[in-house]
């Protein structure tokens, strides 16, 4: 239990926030669509860390509701997202997020 | 009253709307019998107007009714606004000295204009709606006594003015209509901002409540102190009055704002031409001696002689680019511009003489110019040229016109006996008379001349000598012996027919009546004349 | 680690749901009406007729029924805080449920969907679902609540944007959207744990509280704020986080392209206010610093982009769907502008302005489908000579745009009025704002004019002079609202009071 | 309303119903309506004949005026001046009853003469019409009681000599000349009007009486020198309508108008009218302004001489000697000469009128041949015209007998005197001139006689096609002399014609003026005529006591002491300003004295002026003889040895020239550099980057031609290349839309970062 404690929040803190980073280099670099989305995901969690951490370390179940429904959230966000790349495959037949640029200026 | 001569064209219009497009002739005599209702209307209220009401200001009891005719005030808007009490927009009309002559130069050139309209063809429907949109947005702002109201007034007329120009106008017209579109646009928009600021600055004396009434506004002692633009703002101050000149000065049009002005007339189909330089530049400097000078009058004293300076700016370089014209219309739109500029100087010289000559030059530059521009139409019609080289020895072809033509262009350059001397002369005598603008008004008088050189050399070349080698139409001998000219593709009467002669004599008569016995016009407009010299006057401002 | 709540908490708990479901009855209906839409779709499958569509339009119509009987209720939250009921919430519920109404009646004339999709299917239960959302988003009182509506917007949107599956465009516009909606939703997320981190509370009022009371980090405060106003930003679609907005509205149907930049604008609006007018608490003066940030300079670099990015850049745009996209980021400028003066009068305002862009904008949109249902085009070119062949069509298009630059006498003057008041109402403080906002909306001139122009001033390549009409219930519903935005260019007063009645938020009313 | 007041009303108005009727339904008259133009006129003169008879016959008072006036404008109560109004009258004194007399009577004949002359013109009709008009205006300015009255019917006059010397205006001479006539005296009615303002702006009125009485009290606001130029400006009215150099370019080519329209508007009218209205304006003229007057009148007489010696043309001879007795009246007027003055003007108005009438009848007779070199030996063939036409040129050149002899030696006296009371020195130079300009003017009138009116026919000397080349240019206008051109040759003119030159002739013979043919001073006209009080004294208040001086002492100390004075002057006239009465009655007495010596020395110098000027004139007549009749020196061979001067003289000094090069040319430049500055410049303040605008590489054409320029054009480019800068940003890929987003994130935050730290 001691060793454990010894952990604060900082280190979820930090661990969220290299999440974030994380997520959002694969969002902003990869070319494919699905790691596009995980970069989202990535996104999503590292909040769900702080939430949880910060409920944690705050009290308050407010924190873990969130947390939940961010979860919940990021299913559903998933789910549509795969739809619509599925339907962008049929067309471009790619998936390669850089390449589609039709629309612009 | 004055809501039946602002909105028949309208209703006129509404008329149209449900006329199908193809009885033009049904169209056409709507919308004139409308024009000369509000003709008669006008007449009515001229005979009904009582000339020793001064108008400007509230009369006593901060009451318009004292010192405004036909006043209509109705309460149109009245909502509130958090902490601001409540925001009250009137539907307030009423004529004093300064509005009366515009409200029947209004009525006579918007009739003379459907007249004149007679020959479009194209989308008559279309036209005729726009056109008496116009027409009630003119009369609308001449008679509007809050500033809400005018400003609504003032905008509308722009759209209709882009489409007519923009449609029925000449080969270059999308350019000339989007011009005039911006420009004004750019003199008007920040109007807008002006007048909330003077809004919040104003309290009705008799309500209590902020108000966007011009009668209020034009009594220095209901501005709120510290408000925004109240007398302690002084930046403020001189930041809007210079907003809104430029706003109305963009309207007059004055140098350098004027570039709209030659694009729009040359592009513009004659009734519209006749509108525009008839009745829309007043607007510019009718805004100026309602809103702008009454409202700031200690930035206008401060500001006299630059005004004056942009006069007589306008009066010499308008002659010298109208000499310089080879375009007969061109030529004519470049003369109003410095005729306006006689205006300017006029109510640069912030007195009687020189406001009364500015007032009565509006109206009869609206009587002469709309002459002048229905006469270039009456040509254009024949030869589909403009070109001054192209005509030569007209007078002896077209002995009719050649009077006429003669009339309008000495009654131009200010001839005695016709109005347009008179104004000018009061103008003259009012910027002397005044140590400001006394410098200026020298230098303006070289005005005279040019006017008179390029108008007089127009003519001979048009009309005077022989027949040109390249001139715009043919000669005949006739089965009389004589020799005709014959212009191409022309088939009606060579010299002025009875329709053109409808337009003209009219204007041709008030013109020498006016220029013999001015007191009919100049006996309305004097007593308010006097009163807004006393609001502009430095000692009403002391005793503020 | 957490011990269960006993029986009598559980009690109260169920209590308060009770009470609580009173004030939730028109959401509940919207969400009985979207049902219902999904069985009748299942009944009536493959079927193309109107009952999907009529049935939409009659149940939001009767959803305002409900929001109607809600003025008597007392304005205050309930679902533990989750959600609040006050006369703000109301007038976006009608905003919402009327802006709902008129997407379904675009999408009924507009004629691509019949050669786009087979079946209409889901898609009116959609709009609904996207109703709700709305709604929910206007009137939650909580980061969580605020989270799941702006989700639930969100994925609506996302799926009506790519409705026509085989359109190349359409799904480009999806995926787009999807992708830059996900990474701001989720970053404001983030913002959002930071926040709840600062503060341990979720709750708007409460977290004002916490922070009022006990202070806070400033550099974590500006971090979490940030990701937050990206969130915020990103539904408004104002500069600079707007990029996803003109691809999607031009990729998307015309009425959702209409719906998105009308109603999930002002739901983004709704929440920024509720956000920054309670959120985080402020004094009486707006420069005042507000906890060490200066938020409204933030605001007003966000607005002043907007205005001048909006409006230059749509000089360049050749198709008119497009062209009223950046128009729109302008609009959110102007919308800005009235949040910023913090007062009554702004609030005031902004609503109104919001009632005049609802009208007008619709009005342009819905017009530019009726040509485009004619033309088969959205070019700016093939709009030459319009003028001649759809006379009334050509008419409400200008008056649409002339009330978009807001010339008087139209609905869009009358809102410009409204705004640049409540910014001179502070005296010269904001003058400069004005100004921009004055000279902006010259330049907008010009290129809502291009459209006219085409229409009148030119003539059309191929002479074929005869007249098309748009059909009667369409040229009725055009002339309607032409009417409709001259009228309350006139005549504005009761809802310019009604928007002064909804500028209370949580009963408070600010200075 | 005085009786005579009514007659005058009625006298001024009727030539206006003439010009109305005829105007309009001169093609539905018998006769074109002609004797309507000339019955009216004969009205009018019967009229003021009983004017003038009662005026100047039955009250034979210096003194006498009537004057009546009427509300044209009320201003109603202006602000810091109180009720203003402008008004409208008539005055009527003997110098009003003389002119009145005068003008309709020159006019009736006029009328009368045109009958015969103008018959067969198409614009027949409407040739009476503007003599109507013009008639009617000429009488406005007689009868006018205030400036502004002036200022409108010398306007008017302007309009109907346009309207006259444009007459036959298919000939591109006569509309140049219609033209130039217009401008010439619109630009000395600027002045004529800048003085008018000065006025008005002090007093707050246009009447002469008003003002005069204001001046008199010393009520003059600005300084002494803004009065001198009030004089000089209302002057520059009288040297554009009286053709002073240097103005004076107009009259010659005005002889494009009809003859009997130059002898109305040349002898009797609009040339008289400058004079007259410097003579009643003369009061308010001070010393200064006077100077001036008198040496442009000078300089004027003595120029136009000079140029007429060389002319051929029959009627630009007569106009130069016009012009130079039109400086000879204003160097009286300036020499303070003034009863002489207007003696001259009217003398001069007879004789002048007989002359022009003479020439028309002898170009009418001639078939529209002007140049006197194809004339001559028409005595037998034209007695009546030779007679009268002699006569008038006896009086012209100022020989003893004749009306001009008296007149123009009452002014040469005045002038002697004037140069005297100023005391020598330069001012000598106004006699010196005068008497030189009287000797030119009886050799160019001698030679004018010789040449048309003796030696033998020259007619087929003419080289044929150059006259068949003048005939046509004619013949466009007078379809009478192409009928009956071959028929008959040279005849005497009808009686219509005849008559007028008769009655002229016998108004050039000294009795009708005076008794003794040797003075003028004992007619009844210099009698009726006198020298008015100058109003203002208060000025030369020391000038007066350094004049009284100066009589007496030597004039070499004088000199400096006139201008010493005069500088100070000023100051005094400003210090005097508050003291009405006793500055009035000093004005009175020393502005007399200034006059009285110039009278007294005037009257002192009579006989030496009529000696100087008969030898003069004596000179003029036998150099005439020598040249032209004995031929003794051969004009020829002269005019070879002295080309240059030749030249100068017969280009009129080249004053066309010169303003054509300056002030035409320069005027057209400057419009032409002002409208390219306009379209270009004012239109585009950047107009050079709206071009690069259309450039550019995004615009597509449809952008192109909306394009606006000027200050919108300015917005347009800079808003339209951000524009096209910043939707670069909108790549189209999703990812780069993220990375704005995050950098909008960081660079908002590093922007508050940096707020919190500093």
């Amino acid at each position: 239990m001691e060793q454990l404690t010894t952990i604060g929040l900082n280190h979820y803190l930090t661990i969220s926030a290299f999440l974030l980073g994380f997520g959002l280099f694969a969002v902003m670099t990869r070319k494919n669509a699905i790691v596009v989305l995980m970069g989202v995901e990535l996104i999503l969690n590292a909040a769900n860390i702080n939430f949880l951490a910060f409920s944690k370390y705050n009290g308050g179940m407010e924190g873990v509701m969130f947390a939940l429904f961010v979860i919940v959230i990021a299913a559903a966000e998933a789910a549509i997202a795969l739809a619509i790349v599925i339907n962008i495959y049929k067309i471009f037949k790619s998936v390669d997020v850089s390449s589609i640029d039709t629309l612009k200026e | 009253m004055l809501s039946l001569i602002v909105f028949l064209p309208i209703i006129a219009g509404l008329v149209i709307l449900a006329v199908p497009s193809s009885q033009k002739q049904i169209i056409r005599i709507v919308s004139l019998l409308a024009a000369l209702a509000q003709g008669v209307l006008a007449v009515l209220i001229w005979r009904g107007y009582d000339p020793a009401l001064p108008g400007i200001t509230a009369g006593p009891g901060g009451s318009p009714l004292g010192s405004f005719q036909f006043v209509e005030k109705i309460p149109w808007i009245s909502l509130h606004l958090g902490g601001f009490g409540s925001l009250n927009i009137e539907y307030f009309l009423g004529v004093d000295g300064i509005s009366i002559t515009m409200v029947i130069l209004t009525a006579l050139i918007s009739a003379i204009g459907v007249l004149s309209s007679w020959t479009i063809q194209k989308q008559v429907k279309g036209y005729f709606i726009l056109y008496n949109l116009l027409a009630s947005a003119m009369m609308g702002c001449f008679v509007a006594l809050d500033f809400f109201l005018f400003y609504v007034f003032w905008e509308v007329m722009l759209l209709p003015m882009y489409f007519l120009i923009g449609i029925w106008g000449g080969p270059n017209r999308e350019y000339a209509a989007i011009k005039f579109f911006l420009y004004t646009l750019f003199g008007s928009v920040f109007m807008l901002l002006v007048m909330i600021g003077l809004y919040f600055s104003v309290l009705d004396p008799v309500t209590g409540n902020h108000t966007f009434s011009l009668v209020a506004m034009a009594t220095q002692s209901n501005y709120i102190k510290d408000a925004i633009l109240g007398p302690d703002n002084v930046f403020w101050r001189y930041v809007a009055f210079i907003v809104l000149f430029i706003g109305f000065a963009i309207k007059v049009p004055m140098f350098p704002f004027h570039t709209w002005l030659p694009d729009a007339h040359v592009e513009a189909p004659t009734p519209i031409s006749v509108i525009l330089a008839g009745v829309l530049l007043k607007l510019g400097t009718y805004g100026m001696i309602r809103i702008n000078f009454p409202l700031f009058p200690e930035v206008f004293h401060a500001g006299m002689y630059v005004i004056g300076i942009f006069g007589a700016i306008n009066i010499i370089y308008g002659a010298f680019c109208a000499l310089a014209q080879k375009d007969l219309k061109k030529m004519v739109a470049y003369s109003s511009i410095s005729h306006m500029g006689y205006v300017l100087l006029g109510l640069s010289a912030g007195n009687s003489e020189g406001m009364v000559g500015a007032l009565y030059q509006m109206f009869n530059h609206g009587t002469i110019t709309a002459m002048l521009f229905l006469l270039v139409g009456v040509i254009y019609d024949r030869a589909h040229t403009r070109q001054i080289e192209k005509f030569g020895g007209l007078a002896s072809y077209m002995p009719v016109y050649a009077a006429v033509v003669t009339v309008a262009w000495f009654a131009s350059l200010g001839l005695p006996g016709l109005s347009g001397f008179i104004s000018e002369a009061f103008v003259f005598v009012g910027a002397f008379s005044s140590v400001t603008t006394r410098p200026i008004a020298m230098v303006s008088v070289l005005g005279i001349v040019f006017g008179a050189a390029y108008l007089l050399w127009s003519l001979q070349r048009m009309f005077l000598g022989q027949r040109k080698q390249d001139a715009a139409y043919d000669l005949v001998v006739g089965e009389d012996g004589h020799e005709h000219i014959h212009f191409h593709d022309w088939h009606g009467k060579l010299d002025l027919d009875g329709r053109e002669l409808a337009m003209l004599v009219p204007l041709v008569v008030i013109t020498i009546f006016l220029g013999i016995y001015p007191m009919p016009v100049l006996g309305m407009i004097t007593t308010s004349i006097n009163k807004l010299v006393q609001v502009l006057s430095p000692v009403v401002l002391s005793q503020m | 680690m957490f011990e269960l709540p006993s029986g009598a908490e559980i009690q109260g708990i169920i209590a308060t749901l009770k009470a609580s479901v009173g004030f939730f009855i028109p959401e509940i209906y919207l969400s009985l009406l979207f049902m219902l839409l999904i069985v009748i779709d299942l009944v009536a499958k493959g079927r193309k007729n109107n009952l999907l569509s009529l049935t939409t339009l009659v149940g939001l119509a009767g959803s305002l029924f409900f929001i109607f009987q809600q003025h008597s209720l007392p304005a205050g939250e309930f679902f533990f805080g989750m959600y609040v009921l006050d006369e703000f919430a109301l007038f976006f519920k009608y905003f919402f449920v009327l802006s709902g109404m008129l997407a379904v009646v675009v999408t009924m004339s507009d004629e691509q969907f019949d050669r786009e999709v087979k079946s209409m299917g889901e898609y009116y239960a959609l709009i609904v679902s996207m109703v709700i959302g709305m709604i929910m988003m206007a009137s939650s009182a909580d980061l969580l609540m605020i989270f799941l509506s702006m989700e639930l917007v969100s994925f609506t949107a996302y799926i009506l944007t790519g409705y026509f599956k085989r359109n190349a465009r359409s799904s480009e516009a999806a995926l787009k959207y999807l992708v830059y909606g996900a990474v701001s939703s989720g970053l404001m997320v983030y913002g959002f744990s930071l926040i709840y981190g600062l503060t341990a509370q979720t709750n708007l009022i409460k977290i004002s509280a916490e922070l009022a009371a006990h202070g806070y980090d400033p550099l974590v405060m500006i971090f979490s704020t940030l990701l937050v106003l990206a969130g915020f930003g990103y539904k408004i679609g104002a500069v600079p986080f707007h990029f996803w907005s003109p691809d999607v509205y031009e990729g998307a149907p015309t009425p959702i392209t209409a719906y998105l930049s009308v109603a999930s604008k002002a739901a983004g609006i709704a929440l920024l206010m509720r956000f920054f007018y309670i959120a985080v608490p402020h004094g009486g003066h707006p420069y005042e610093d507000i906890l060490g940030i200066d938020w409204l300079s933030l605001l007003i670099l966000l607005s002043i982009s907007s205005m001048i990015y909006g409006n230059v850049v749509a000089l360049w745009q050749k198709n008119v769907k497009r062209l009223l996209a950046y128009s729109s980021i302008a609009h959110a400028g102007y919308l800005l502008l009235g949040i910023i003066v913090m007062d009554k009068l702004g609030t005031q305002a902004t609503l109104f302005y919001l009632l005049s862009y609802f009208l007008m904008n619709f009005g342009a949109f819905y017009v530019v489908i009726l040509i485009a249902n004619k033309t088969g085009s959205e070019n700016l070119d093939d709009y030459r000579g319009l003028g001649k062949k759809m006379p009334l069509a050509g008419a409400a298009l200008t008056v649409f745009l002339i009330s978009l630059v807001g010339l008087p006498p139209t609905f869009g003057f009358i809102g410009k009025l409204m705004i640049f008041s409540a910014l001179l109402a502070k005296g010269s403080l904001y003058i400069w704002l004005a100004l921009i906002g004055i000279m902006t909306s010259v330049i907008s001139l010009y290129y809502y004019m291009l459209i006219p122009l085409n229409m009148y001033l030119r003539e059309s390549t191929q002479h074929d002079e005869k007249e098309m009409s748009a059909g009667m219930p369409a040229q009725i519903l055009m002339a309607v609202l032409m009417i409709l935005t001259i009228y309350f260019g006139l005549f504005f007063a009761p809802l310019s009071d009604f928007a002064q009645y909804s500028s209370a938020m949580f009963g408070i009313t600010l200075h | 309303m005085h009786s005579l007041i009514q007659l005058s009303i009625v006298v001024l108005l009727l030539p206006l119903l003439s010009f109305v009727i005829l105007i309009f339904f001169n093609r539905r008259l018998p006769r074109r309506g002609d004797f309507i133009g000339v019955g009216i006129l004969g009205t009018a003169f019967a009229i003021s004949a009983y004017i003038f008879w009662s005026v100047i016959v039955q009250t034979y008072d210096p003194a006498f005026r009537i004057a009546w006036d009427f509300t044209w404008i009320d201003l109603g109560n202006v602000p810091g001046v109180g009720p203003l109004q402008i008004k409208m009258g008539i005055v009527i004194d003997n110098l009003t009853a003389i002119m009145l007399a005068m003008v309709t009577l020159i006019s009736l004949l006029v009328h009368l003469y045109s009958t015969g002359y103008m018959a067969g013109d198409k614009n027949y009709g409407r040739y009476f019409a503007f003599l109507g008009i013009f008639t009617f205006s000429m009488l406005g300015i007689v009868l006018s009681d205030n400036l502004f009255a002036i200022y409108i019917f010398w306007e008017l006059v302007g309009l109907s000599s346009y309207l006259l010397i444009g007459f036959f205006f298919e000939k591109q001479s006569a509309a140049d000349a219609q033209k130039k006539a217009f401008l010439a005296n619109r630009v000395g009615d600027i002045g004529m009007w800048l003085g008018i303002l000065i006025l008005y702006s002090q007093f707050h009125t246009f009447s002469f009486e008003q003002i005069y009485a204001n001046l008199a009290a010393g009520k003059f606001g600005l300084s002494h020198g803004w009065l001198t130029a009030a004089g000089i400006l209302l002057f520059m009215g009288c040297v554009g309508k009286s053709a002073q150099f240097p103005l004076h370019v107009w009259l010659p080519d005005a002889m494009e108008g009809p003859t009997p329209v130059s002898a109305l508007i040349h002898a009797a009218t609009m040339v008289a009218a400058g004079v007259y209205f410097v003579a009643r304006i003369f009061v308010l003229l001070t010393p200064d302004a006077l100077h001036v007057i008198a040496f442009t009148g000078a300089c004027t007489a003595f120029m136009a001489a000079t140029i007429a010696i060389t002319q051929n043309d029959i009627k630009r001879v007569l106009a130069y000697s016009t012009v130079s007795q039109l400086g000879y009246m204003v160097l009286g007027l300036g020499v303070g000469a003034y009863s002489a003055a207007l003696f001259h003007l009217v003398t001069h108005a007879f004789f002048k009128a007989c002359l022009f009438l003479g020439s028309g009848a002898i170009i009418h007779a001639m078939h529209h041949e002007q140049d006197m070199r194809w004339m001559g030996d028409l005595r037998k063939k034209m007695p009546w015209t030779f007679a009268t036409f002699t006569l008038a040129t006896l009086a012209l050149a100022g020989l003893p007998l004749t009306s001009g002899f008296m007149s123009k030696d009452a002014i040469l006296a005045g002038a002697i005197g004037f140069a005297k009371v100023e005391g020598g020195g330069i001012y000598y130079l106004i006699p010196v001139l005068g008497f030189f300009s009287a000797m030119l003017t009886a050799f160019y009138m001698g030679r004018q006689i010789w040449l048309v009116f003796f030696g033998e026919s020259r007619t087929h000397l003419k080289p044929a096609d150059d006259h068949h080349q003048d005939h046509h240019a004619h013949a466009s206008h007078d379809a009478h002399s192409d009928d009956h051109h071959e028929e008959h040759g040279v005849h005497e003119v009808s009686w219509n014609m005849r008559a007028p030159l008769v009655i002229l002739a016998a108004l050039s013979i000294f009795f009708v003026y005076s008794p003794d043919p040797l003075d003028g001073g004992k007619g009844w006209f210099m009698k009726m005529i006198q020298t008015p009080a100058t109003v203002v004294g208060e000025a030369n208040h020391q000038i007066g006591d350094l004049r009284t001086a100066s009589v007496t002492s030597a004039l070499a100390e004088v000199v400096p002491a006139v201008e010493a004075p005069a500088v100070e002057a000023g100051a005094h006239g400003e210090a005097q300003k508050g003291g009405h009465g006793e500055a009035q009655k000093g004005a009175h007495t020393y502005s007399d004295v200034r006059q009285a010596e110039i009278v007294h020395a005037g009257h002192a110098a009579h006989f030496t002026a009529i000696y100087i000027s008969s030898i003069m004139v004596l000179l003029g007549i036998t150099l005439a003889f020598v040249v032209y009749v004995f031929n003794i020196i051969d004009p020829e061979k002269t005019a070879i040895a002295i080309r240059p001067l030749y030249l100068f003289s017969l280009n009129k000094w080249y004053w066309d020239e010169i303003y054509e090069a300056t002030f035409i040319k320069g005027s057209m430049l400057i419009a032409n550099i002002l409208s390219w500055f306009d379209t270009h410049i004012v239109d585009g303040i950047v107009n050079g980057v709206a071009t690069l605008v259309r450039k550019f590489a995004y615009l597509n054409d449809g952008f192109d031609r909306n394009i606006v320029d000027g200050m919108v054009n300015f917005t347009a480019f800079t808003v339209n290349t951000t524009g096209a800068m910043l939707r670069k940003l909108q790549t189209g890929k999703v990812q780069t839309y993220v990375v704005m987003l995050l950098l909008a994130v960081f660079g908002y935050f590093v922007f508050y970062l940096t707020r919190l730290i500093y």
